[in-house]
């Protein structure tokens, strides 16, 4: 303060450092204690400080979103050099051991990097706008997910810089090559001794706290912060997807948390959980995988369903049908999921009664999915079907995902599994639930949402053009590899001998892959140019249904000008058809807001950036540093110590900081009129 | 398991000063207990007899705990279905771990 | 949330800004332990099934364990568990002082807890040759009453941070630093007394007499000793002090309460622990 | 079935014509016909055909379950679009919220669909478990045991001389599974390191090979046939090359090759000593990563030409194969192989004793002639990334010189 005094305009600052002495004073008295410099609330929104210490749930979305799609990229690149290698027999591009580290990183890259992550996206983004929330519960536990996230990605990805280490005689570092579900013994010291399997334990285990807690937040989110009159069967289904998905990752994450630690224990400290030497059962560690394993595939495609479910009743100007089921059949994919992950195991020999019991009840997943399905046709029946970009997306999906979902059902028969199993078929399974599902699903979400998000519009043309070119290049590629797998063809094998029938299979699928790749080039250049160039167009660009159409685009920072009251399922569409009387009641909702000191915003917080970057200096003692030779292992630990300590004291001041916010106050159109930071709460 | 706390509002906290007593109450229940559990492992019955007995003592413990001094009995339902969730599920995927590893065919090699 | 003050009353079992009237942090404390079910059912499911087809040759837990320290531990955690419950019933009437004093109570069981773990681990290192990796038995037993035994530091940690929150004086401008050493000092003065027990036992288990064991013991510790009660001293005479009206009390509950849950928890774990890890091996 | 390819499958076709000409020389259109040497659609084991079976039930099942939601879909699709720009801003449609009868049909339609499924299905597990209860007599049991990245046939009913004293012990084999045709076979499945999988899909589906289980896998051969084999469980850097064959006979033949695998090392007596001779030997060809290493030839009759393999080679140059067997004592070959009757008695790698009379080495990768032995031999490594084999030649320090490779090809190629 008694910088201003050096000011020239006296007379002027007398009379500001007056109030402001008095306003202070006034602060002093009502929540005492002064912040030491390092606790008090960063208030910058923009440039890098902005980013770091966001808590706002749509630029943390933002955040999930970028990262996904960059890993998005890196992951379909890992693709494209897999296909590439498998287009002609015996082929010589890749060594056996590159291919190996491609494939794993391209599964857990794609899985954990990229759906994943962009689920998470539209959940931060969208979902607190559909339920007709200002932001999370817990806005500093969402900063903190996004940047354990961060971490976990980079250290899953830090052993590429292997070669480059290798250039200086540091040797053993390389991206993992354990295969996505990384089956016990291969990754035990004995038969992985580097530090490849290192990074992908950890890199997993970092992913999972980030899963768990945002999951939390999202349960906590949409089970309490919920506006007036909107009931749970009145829920937006995306919503409920999130909600699902979201118990999904916190019960089932625990499980691999679990069997990554005793791998992490059997590498380091000699126990024996997976070594056979030592009596144990590296069976163990496929059911432990598994038991998460599984629930984590619906983790991949419930929240790809709930944008089905948005998107098609949209472009059917029709409301979802027979919603209630649509709910409870995700409760019951999400609740079997749990009772099934031994179709996994089919070939392990697990005796006649288990290998029975998993079959029936993976066959009675296809009920609660089959309903989907039909609910979804009976949505687009008798509606008024418009054709735009997001919506053949989400045709596309329905179409793609059915396929997907009956290559599933003939894997349950677990008699014609153990020929399918770890062949091209999975491969071609799974792809048609994962891309034909999810990735469908998100490019159709990305689409929709995309005039909210940024207020323009993708070209229709363009955005058609990427749809047909993804379409029929995801087609080319994996349809064959039904064939191929049928004829034999196991998975993970970086070649093949061109006598067995496979040559031309691959080889148009490699074509496919390729066009895929344009497909899906176009598809980011369109956006990237709409972004940058695109037309803007003014608020509920698609005749929407749900809250988040109800406001600007792109959305204001404190979302809703007034908390909306909810009358019927479908809200926004309601609010549409019976407009003065809720106009009314928003205006006298808006007054009584005022009245109690303008809206709530939280403050932005460094601190769950700093808790996160101590994770991520702790895993990188555990995963890169040598324990041997001699003083290596002090290192390790000094390392890890300083990573705890360090995320301790971003927890600690996290907590000392509180959970203040400020007010700001708005004119009729939405424009911030004033801020004050005075006040507490 | 519903709220009776909400007819009482504001500072007339009388059930709660009786929380006192049951919260000892229940203290020296689940000492008792624990007592006896490890009394019956020393007895002479039939192995299925005590395994019994001792998850049905361990179950009332747990129960009590998170009835009273977790508050459920007094806290909304919903709290109580969502940790059952967690509970059952835990439960049925350690129940079917347990089942699988002792089938026949997944019995470790004889050494 | 938690918009309004602590002026009017509150009611405990409802926030009426949340759609559902459980506090937020409430719900998400309840979503974890369900969470945190499914950790210990991987880790028990681990133990068990290699308890159920242990490797031939292997230790025999029968030898290994001693129910005597085990049901002590058991019963000084359900303990614990009383005096937190009767924390939370303090602070949500708004009583401090009683609050602190359940909370010191806890703590100091959740160490004593603490230091039976330790000294169970180093008797089975030691006396039984069980280590992490000698043995399935010692692999899955660690790593069990491990991860529990880490839930119960966290707990403790805890306990101890909100212990030292509850003296935030509303008029200090050095509170900061003020609470940085009331941490440092509570956690010291728990980690030298752990360390001071640990000897004592130590010493009565290796001397012949009693009065050897404690001249063993006053020598051995006497450095530790001091420091020891310096920090209680300090603790309960200069920490303690009044110095204002604290900023802790009814408003906080729900703080209490959320880790009243997370402490609870840890003791049901340890009620399902004690009867299959350790009871079942004795029929 | 697969003939009525779907549009999209065309496009595919298209794609291939386009490229093929340049990039396919040696290419085949069993794409489409799916009879490959590992095909699980056209099979000769009474195991794989029941899982076909079952494979057919649930195609077809969902074929026709597809086809019928694909229709609506489509035409829902077709019939409730909007044409036109008036369309699309007419008044909404109805804001009908669902059919609860419906619906309960649809369950109730997609339940009976599974059951037909699953009826099957269950029959097929307990069948193609293990070797039925009435044919438990009659079954023949054989041990495999996988090691990174080969496997090791033992036969525990058929006991023999392991050496010149005497001792006894069960037949061993490596990489070719010999077994008698029409027979049930019950094969136990172990493995000495990681996971690997037991997979002939013309006999039966995969079962895995897992530490410290004691798995088992039920096949049977219709008849006399050679059959491909393929590790199926990701085991490590040469997974993709860790493979075998199945070689079924007839009752006869089997006998007189188990008779023949009984007998020890063939002894090829020297004529003189090898150091004076000068020997007579094609140059190596250079061969390209990852190159195939079975001919064409091979293929036209596969069990032919494992029959000639074995009868000993024509005009065996026997100081060479003197040689040979020194410098399989020289090389520390021996440390790992076992060629019983002559030295060696290593156990961590395949049997050697009969290695002449199998039609492929290195686990199925390379077809077994001179010149591929001696691709093998010279750099194990560059076949097969990461292999034992490579890294004991690191680590002893063992290296072969043109006339070392040629004398051992000639040695390993006499033990028929
Ligand atoms: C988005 C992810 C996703 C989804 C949704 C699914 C859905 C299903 N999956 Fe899939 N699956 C994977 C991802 C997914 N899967 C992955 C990644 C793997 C491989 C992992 C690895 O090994 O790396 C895998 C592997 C896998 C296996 C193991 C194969 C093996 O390795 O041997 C099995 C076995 O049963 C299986 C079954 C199923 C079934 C029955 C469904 C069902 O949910 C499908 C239900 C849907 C339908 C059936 C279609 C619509 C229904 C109707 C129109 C109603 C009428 C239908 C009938 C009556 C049949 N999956
Ligand atoms: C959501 C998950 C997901 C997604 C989206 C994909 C997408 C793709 N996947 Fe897959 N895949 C898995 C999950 C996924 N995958 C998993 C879990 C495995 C198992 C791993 C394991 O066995 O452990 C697997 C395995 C797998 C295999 C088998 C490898 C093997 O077993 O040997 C193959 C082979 O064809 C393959 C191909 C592809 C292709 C071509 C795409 C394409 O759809 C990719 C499309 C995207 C792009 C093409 C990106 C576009 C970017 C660019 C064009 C920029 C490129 C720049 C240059 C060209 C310079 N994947
Ligand atoms: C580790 C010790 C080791 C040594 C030393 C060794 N080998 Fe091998 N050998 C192996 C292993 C392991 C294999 C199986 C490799 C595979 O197929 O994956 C093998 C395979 C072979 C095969 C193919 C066998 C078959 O049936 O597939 C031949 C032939 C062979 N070795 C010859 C030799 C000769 C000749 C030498 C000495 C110059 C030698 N080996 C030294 C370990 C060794
Ligand atoms: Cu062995 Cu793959
Ligand atoms: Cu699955």
């Amino acid at each position: 303060m008694p910088v201003l005094l050096k000011s020239p305009d006296i007379l002027n600052q007398i009379t500001r450092l007056m109030e402001l002495a008095k306003s202070a004073h006034l602060t002093q008295e009502e929540h005492a204690p002064s912040q030491p410099k390092f606790l008090t609330h960063p208030t910058t929104k923009t440039g890098l400080m902005g980013w770091l210490t966001t808590v706002d749930h749509k630029k943390i979305g933002f955040l999930y979103g970028f990262f996904a799609l960059i890993f998005f990229i890196i992951g379909g690149f890992e693709a494209l050099l897999i296909r590439t290698q498998l287009m002609v027999p015996n082929n010589d591009l890749l060594t056996a051991q590159q291919y190996n580290t491609l494939f794993t990183m391209h599964g857990t890259t794609m899985i954990f990097l990229a759906v994943m992550p962009l689920s998470a996206a539209f959940f931060n983004f969208m979902m607190p706008l559909q339920i007709g929330a200002r932001d999370v519960a817990f806005p500093r536990l969402n900063a903190f997910s996004v940047w354990t996230f961060v971490a976990g990605a980079i250290i899953l990805n830090i052993g590429w810089l292997g070669p480059i280490l290798e250039r200086f005689g540091i040797h053993g570092h390389n991206a993992p090559d354990g295969g996505w579900y990384g089956y016990a013994p291969l990754t035990s010291k004995n038969f992985s001794p580097g530090h490849s399997i290192d990074y992908w334990v950890m890199g997993l285990q970092l992913l999972g706290v980030a899963s768990i807690a945002a999951s939390l937040n999202f349960i906590v989110t949409i089970i309490n912060m919920r506006a007036p009159g909107l009931t749970m069967m009145r829920l937006p289904v995306f919503t409920w997807m999130a909600l699902f998905t979201s118990f999904l990752i916190v019960l089932s994450f625990p499980f691999i948390t679990i069997a990554l630690v005793e791998v992490m224990m059997d590498r380091n400290f000699g126990t024996s959980f997976f070594e056979v030497s030592g009596g144990g059962m590296p069976i163990l560690w496929q059911h432990l995988f598994w038991v998460f394993g599984h629930p984590e595939v619906y983790i991949l495609i419930l929240p790809a369903m709930g944008i089905i479910s948005e998107i098609l009743p949209t472009f059917s100007r029709k409301p979802l049908f027979g919603y209630p089921i649509v709910v409870f059949s995700g409760a019951s994919i999400g609740f079997l999921g749990f009772a099934v992950w031994s179709h996994h195991m089919f070939t392990t020999g697990m005796g006649t009664v288990a290998t029975a019991a998993f079959a029936l009840a993976t066959m009675c997943i296809a009920v609660p999915t089959g309903v989907k399905i039909f609910n979804w046709i009976g949505t687009l029946w008798g509606g008024h079907i418009t054709m735009r970009t997001p919506m053949m997306f989400a045709l596309g999906f329905v179409w793609m995902f059915m396929i997907g979902g009956f290559s599933g059902v003939m894997h349950s028969a677990a008699p014609a599994d153990a020929q399918q199993n770890d062949s091209y078929f999975v491969i071609a399974h799974f792809h048609y639930v994962l891309i034909g599902g999810s990735i469908f699903a998100l490019l159709a979400g990305i689409q929709f949402w995309f005039p909210l998000m940024f207020g323009r519009k993708v070209s229709e043309f363009w955005g058609k053009v990427s749809f047909w070119v993804i379409f029929v290049g995801f087609n080319t590629t994996f349809f064959p590899m039904h064939f191929l797998g049928l004829n034999g063809m196991p998975r993970r094998t970086f070649t093949y001998d061109p006598n067995l029938g496979w040559n031309t299979a691959n080889f148009i699928a490699t074509m496919g892959s390729y066009v895929l790749g344009v497909g899906i080039v176009i598809y980011f250049a369109v956006l990237v140019y709409t972004y940058l160039k695109g037309e803007k167009v003014k608020k509920d660009y698609w005749d929407g249904r749900t809250l988040e159409w109800s406001i600007e685009s792109p959305p204001p920072e404190y979302n809703f000008r007034v908390i909306p009251t909810v009358h019927a399922r479908d809200a926004w569409w309601h609010e549409k058809h019976h407009r003065e009387e809720i106009a009314k009641e928003n205006e006298a909702h808006a007054k009584a807001e005022e009245a109690h000191g303008g809206i709530h915003m939280p403050y932005g917080s460094i601190w769950p950036f700093v808790a996160a970057f101590g994770t991520l200096i702790a895993a990188i003692g555990i995963t890169a540093l040598p324990a041997n030779p001699a003083p290596g292992i002090h290192l390790k630990l000094g390392v890890c110590l300083v990573g705890a300590t360090v995320a301790f004291i971003g927890i600690y001041f996290w907590s000392l900081e509180g959970n203040e916010g400020y007010h700001i106050h708005l004119d009729k159109d939405g424009n911030i009129i004033g801020e004050d930071h005075g006040s507490k709460h | 398991m519903s709220a009776p706390s909400h007819a009482v509002s504001g500072h007339d906290h009388g059930h709660e000063s009786s929380k006192f007593q049951i919260y000892v109450q229940i203290a020296m229940l689940l000492a008792v207990i624990t007592g006896i559990e490890i009394v019956c492992v020393y007895l002479p019955f039939a192995k299925w007899l005590v395994v019994t007995t001792l998850v049905i003592l361990s179950t009332v413990k747990f129960m009590f705990v998170i009835f009273y001094f977790m508050h459920l009995r007094w806290d909304k339902l919903f709290c109580t279905i969502l940790f059952f969730i967690g509970l059952i599920l835990a439960s049925g995927t350690m129940w079917a771990l347990l089942t699988l590893f002792s089938a026949e065919a997944s019995l470790p090699l004889p050494t | 949330m938690s918009s309004h003050a602590a002026s009017t009353s509150i009611d405990h079992h409802h926030d009426p800004s949340t759609s559902t009237g459980i506090p937020n942090k409430k719900l998400l404390m309840w979503t974890f332990l369900a969470s945190d079910c499914m950790f210990f059912a991987a880790l028990i499911s681990t133990h068990l099934i290699y308890r159920l087809h242990p490797p031939a040759g292997g230790l025999d837990p029968k030898v290994v364990f001693s129910p005597e320290l085990t049901s002590f531990s058991t019963f000084i955690l359900l303990m614990s568990s009383l005096m937190m419950a009767l924390a939370v019933t303090a602070i949500q009437k708004g009583n401090v002082k009683s609050c602190r004093w359940s909370l010191l109570t806890t703590i100091f069981f959740g160490m004593i807890f603490l230091g039976c773990q330790v000294y169970e681990f180093n008797h089975f290192v030691h006396e039984k040759h069980m280590t992490i990796s000698n043995s399935l038995l010692g692999t899955t037993f660690y790593t069990l009453t491990g991860t529990h035994g880490c839930h119960v530091a966290i707990g403790v940690l805890w306990l101890a941070l909100m212990y030292v929150r509850s003296f935030k004086v509303a008029s200090d401008k050095s509170w900061f630093s003020q609470q940085l050493l009331h941490v440092v000092t509570l956690l010291g003065a728990l980690l030298l007394s752990l360390k001071v027990t640990l000897g004592l036992v130590h010493a009565i288990g290796t001397e012949a007499t009693f009065g050897a064991a404690l001249g063993h013991f006053f020598g051995a510790e006497f450095v530790f000793i001091a420091l020891m009660l310096i920090a209680y001293g300090l603790l309960a005479f200069y920490f303690a002090r009044p110095r204002g009206t604290v900023q802790f009390s009814e408003v906080n509950a729900i703080d209490v309460e959320s880790m009243g849950l997370y402490w609870h928890f840890v003791d049901i774990v340890w009620i399902v622990i004690f009867t299959a890890v350790y009871l079942l091996e004795y029929l | 079935m697969f003939n009525s390819l779907p549009p999209l499958a065309r496009w595919g076709r298209a794609f291939f014509a386009l490229a093929s000409i340049t990039l396919l020389s040696g290419c085949d259109f069993n794409f489409w016909r799916m009879d490959g040497h590992q095909s699980t659609m056209v099979v000769d084991g009474s195991v794989a055909r029941q899982q076909l079976e079952v494979f057919y039930v649930t195609c077809w099942v969902s074929l026709v379950v597809f086809v019928i939601v694909a229709a609506v879909l489509a035409y829902a699709m077709i019939k409730f679009r909007a044409r036109n720009e008036a369309d699309e801003h007419a008044e909404p449609p109805p804001q009908g919220h669902g059919n609860p009868l419906i619906e309960l049909g649809l369950i109730g339609a997609s339940v009976l669909s599974l059951v037909i499924i699953a009826v099957p299905t269950l029959k097929a597990i307990w069948s193609t478990y293990d070797v039925p209860e009435a044919e438990k007599k009659d079954a023949y049991e054989v041990t495999a045991t996988a090691y990174q990245w080969w496997f090791r046939f033992e036969y525990p009913s058929e006991i023999a001389a392991v050496n010149a004293s005497g001792a006894k012990a069960p037949v061993i084999a490596a990489n070719e599974l010999v077994i008698p045709a029409g027979r049930p076979i019950r094969i136990n499945l172990r493995t000495v390191d990681v996971i690997h999988s037991f997979w002939v899909p013309k006999l039966a589906g995969k079962v895995d090979m897992i530490p410290n289980r004691a798995n088992f896998i039920f096949v049977r051969a219709d008849k006399p046939g050679y059959f491909w084999g393929q590790c199926a469980e990701f085991c490590g850097d040469s997974h993709a090359v860790m493979r075998f064959r199945v070689v079924a006979l007839d009752k006869k033949e089997f006998a007189e090759w188990v008779e023949q695998q009984g007998q020890l090392a063939r002894n090829v007596a020297a004529t003189a000593v090898a150091t004076t001779t000068t020997p007579q030997f094609t140059a190596l060809r250079k061969f390209a990563q990852n190159e195939a290493g079975i001919t064409d030839k091979f293929e036209v009759n596969p069990l032919e030409s494992w029959r000639t393999k074995q009868l000993p080679e024509k005009d065996e140059n026997t100081a060479l194969i003197a040689k040979g067997r020194q410098l399989f004592s020289a090389k520390t070959c021996i440390a790992c192989h076992s060629i019983r009757g002559h030295d060696g008695a290593g156990v961590s790698a395949p049997d050697l004793t009969h290695v002449g009379s199998r039609t492929t080495i290195a686990a199925g990768l390379l077809e077994n002639n001179s010149q591929q032995l001696r691709r093998w031999i010279r750099d194990p490594g560059s076949v097969k990334p990461g292999n034992k084999m490579a890294k004991a030649y690191l680590e002893n320090k063992i290296s072969l010189n043109d006339e070392e490779q040629v004398a051992l090809v000639a040695y390993l190629e006499s033990l028929k």
